[in-house]
């Protein structure tokens, strides 16, 4: 098997990354985050005078949106590397890997809408702002099943050698318990808890931020070291034949 | 092939058909149709009857353990029930 | 949560042992399995007592009533939890692939199909319709109408999402007929043809807001549901005993 | 003699037709059914004159004659069984065939009589009956989708060297089962006032 495809996929992650932290900068609607407590009103008018930064930046997304995809499927390839009896961690990876990117796409879908008319009726402008804000910080169920899934396979992983570190899955579960508070946004509008409060939005985004760079690395050692091995179980075909 | 057609299945189907008939005209009728009780139970019973003999005969329930056979009728015979009474009440 | 479903992960009459692997070499998918019966009962605890989408609202309720409803407390709590745990619903498509392709005569193009069907579903059947309710929810200031639309929205998505689970329904029943080991059994599938068809049964809920095929109605709504439930509990104690009969030397790395 | 060979031998405690998950099947659907049907006429007994209303509108006559094609596709099959058993494959594979050829015939006629009553737009007043009729007549051509590919796998085993007759027989359950739906459907459809 070669590892040229993975390498591919993996160094996709520098490279969306840095587009996604440039649309961020554009976002006008990120530093502060807009508040849940803003009236309708308010909240039109934002979009009314943001359509270009709000345009860029979701067109942007839009091009780009999943493009960890790729990474996260490195990841299960990965996973199915471990020595672990069966791939039911690595396929449940997968499937929440892609269920989780569709939220995504939804938010962004909303923000488009919301600048696409800007002189909607303000209510409509508000539900859609609500629906892109939800549909961004809430839906950490699926990240958190990633992390406990790779978790739980990095802790039974049987090889002697094994695939990734143990560190990682504790660093998994430390970053899925991180993730947590996003959820709570559905409940709160105002505090840290509420979709622009420090917990809700500003540790999540960071913790997602920082989980993949530091998977970034550790999967770049366990692509090698499958080159390593494969290179490895080559040279000795050589050398029996 | 022909000779599979001497066949006392084909004499069920020849019944079969015959009492379809024979609902069509009790229960087809042209304009102003009322609620009529004795139709229904009619086209009811008929429906019931040819539903045994399809099970019966096409589905071999004769042949099978008791549990099949009264499994069936018991069905055919909850359908009727329950249809006339939620029909009459 | 984490230590909720390891602690579950084992099989009873199975220890969980300090080198897993060795000891029970099934754990990663007795893990996966215990996922969803707790999955389910959150499920039920967050619909039912929480959410109260479960039984549905009615589609006739005026428009005061609808935003009552969405003011409810306990509705976004409920959100907020299945929003946290829905990704546990991938752990069942992960254990049910592991077992699908165990089967004899079949590719992996079914179970594949069933990953993928499932991963779909969960939004539009699930995530989505409960974030339009916890809009509703979050803002009472929304007019009346953008509330009504919610909760339209919310119902219809929720019990109308039709498409995405008849295929799996449909991939499931195909792989079990197919299968030469019968590693479910065949009454399962046709189980599943019935899950299948009382989906279909909800087309209606499109046309019409009152009677049986209403999205509250007895047939729309209630018979479905419980086949559903019925189908859920079947697969379940079907799949504890295809875990439980996999042979130990079937495993990729069993430890040995 | 040939009709003498296709019967089964039987014991005292008889023997169960086709696989017995089959009949999990079947008889499972008609509880499912009862349930449908029981929404249907407790709806049906709150406002009678609609549905009479309705069911004029179908034509009683189209219902007959897909009746009778059903009854005679249930017939050949019941005999490709039998040929089955007797080891008589070819013959068994012409009575599938015709039976298959049955179930399109119904299917082409249930769509002509969808279309017409589509074209025709569901009258005022009587959308309630043609909701249970489209619900009921869909799900029934579901089944007879499911059975016509039951019947194209049936003819298939009947092609292999020494096809299993328990397979056959279990194509036949379902493909009765079918019809005995059927049956039920055009009565309370069509029929009962």
């Amino acid at each position: 098997m070669n590892t040229r495809d993975q390498s591919i996929c993996l160094w996709l992650v520098p490279f969306f990354g840095v587009l996604f932290l440039l649309g961020l900068a554009i976002f006008p609607g990120l530093f502060p985050p807009l508040s849940p407590t803003m009236g309708a009103e308010e909240v039109a008018a934002f979009y009314r005078e943001n359509v270009a930064g709000i345009r860029t930046t979701m067109i942007l997304f839009n091009v780009i949106g999943i493009g960890f995809i790729p990474f996260f499927m490195v990841i299960v390839v990965q996973m199915m590397r471990m020595g672990n009896p069966s791939r039911a961690f690595a396929y449940s990876y997968l499937s929440a890997a892609a269920s989780g990117g569709t939220l995504f796409a939804l938010a962004d879908l909303a923000w488009l809408n919301a600048v696409a008319r800007p002189d909607r009726d303000p209510q409509l402008t508000l539900l859609l702002n609500d629906l892109a804000w939800l549909s961004l910080v809430t839906p950490v169920g699926f990240i958190i099943t990633q992390n406990l899934c790779l978790a739980l396979g990095i802790y039974m992983d049987a090889r002697p050698r094994p695939v990734f570190p143990r560190w990682v899955a504790h660093f998994n579960i430390v970053t899925a318990l991180l993730m947590v508070p996003g959820a709570f946004a559905i409940v709160y509008t105002t505090g840290p808890l509420a979709w622009d409060g420090s917990l809700s939005f500003g540790l999540r985004m960071g913790t997602f931020a920082l989980y993949i760079a530091v998977m970034f690395f550790v999967t770049r050692s366990a692509i090698r070291q499958q080159a390593e091995e494969e290179r490895g179980v080559g040279l000795g075909l050589q050398a029996i034949a | 092939m022909a000779r599979y057609l001497r066949n006392p299945l084909t004499a069920v189907w020849a019944l079969l058909t015959l009492i379809t008939f024979l609902a069509f005209w009790v229960g087809a009728g042209g304009e102003g149709q009322q609620v009529d009780l004795a139709v229904t139970a009619l086209v009811l019973a008929i429906a019931i009857l040819k539903s045994r003999l399809v099970f019966r005969h096409f589905m071999e329930v004769r042949h099978a353990p008791a549990w099949l056979r009264w499994s069936c009728d018991g069905w055919l015979v909850s359908f009727g029930v329950m249809v006339l009474a939620l029909y009459a009440l | 949560m984490n230590e909720s479903v390891l602690n579950l992960g084992a099989a009873p009459g199975e220890r969980v042992a300090a080198v897993p692997v060795v000891r029970n070499p099934k754990l990663d998918q007795w893990i996966c399995y215990w996922s969803i019966p707790f999955f389910y009962v959150l499920f039920g605890l967050i619909f039912v007592l929480l959410a109260r989408i479960m039984p549905p609202q009615s589609p006739t309720s005026s428009a005061a009533d609808i935003v009552a409803y969405m003011q409810s407390p306990t509705l976004r709590w409920g959100i907020a939890l299945l929003a946290l745990t829905l990704g546990l619903a991938s752990m069942a498509s992960g254990i049910i692939v592991v077992q699908m392709q165990r089967m004899k005569g079949l590719s992996a193009a079914l179970p594949y199909s069933y990953l993928a069907a499932l991963a779909v579903a969960g939004v539009p059947g699930c995530l989505f319709p409960c974030f339009v309710f916890a809009l509703g929810g979050l803002r009472p200031e929304y007019s009346p109408e953008i509330q009504v639309m919610l909760y339209d929205l919310g119902f219809l998505s929720f019990v109308g999402s039709l498409g995405v689970f008849t295929i799996q329904y449909l991939v499931f029943a195909i792989a079990i007929f197919l299968d030469e080991r019968q590693i479910f059994p065949k009454w399962l599938g046709y189980l599943t043809i019935w899950a299948l068809v009382t989906e279909i049964v909800a087309v209606p809920v499109w046309v019409t807001r009152t009677g049986p095929f209403a999205w509250d109605g007895l047939l729309s709504f209630w018979l479905g549901t419980a086949i559903f439930v019925g189908w859920e509990f079947l697969m379940c104690v079907c799949l504890y005993r295809a875990i439980k009969n996999q042979p130990i030397e079937e495993l990729e790395h069993h430890g040995g | 003699m040939a009709a003498d060979s296709g019967v089964v031998p039987t014991g005292r405690a008889g023997r169960v037709p086709g696989e017995g998950s089959m009949w999990f099947f079947v008889l499972g659907d008609f509880w499912i059914f009862s349930c449908y049907f029981a929404c249907y006429v407790h709806d049906r007994a709150q406002s009678p004159e609609s549905y009479l209303a309705g069911q004029q509108l179908l034509s009683q006559g189209t219902g007959v004659l897909n009746t009778i094609i059903l009854l005679t596709s249930s017939l050949f099959v019941a005999l490709g069984v039998q040929a089955a058993r007797a080891s008589d494959i070819d013959v068994a594979r012409r009575f599938v065939t015709l039976g298959g050829a049955c179930g399109i015939l119904f299917m082409l006629i249930k769509a002509w009589e969808w279309s017409t009553k589509i074209i025709a737009g569901f009258p005022a007043g009587t959308e309630d009956f043609f909701l249970y009729y489209f619900m009921f007549t869909g799900l029934h051509v579901l089944h007879v989708c499911l059975g016509l590919l039951i019947l194209v796998l049936v003819w298939r085993e009947l092609r292999k060297d020494r096809p299993r007759p328990m397979f056959v027989e279990t194509g036949g359950t379902y493909w009765h089962m079918v019809d005995a739906l059927w049956i039920a459907i055009f009565a309370l459809l069509y029929l009962v006032r």
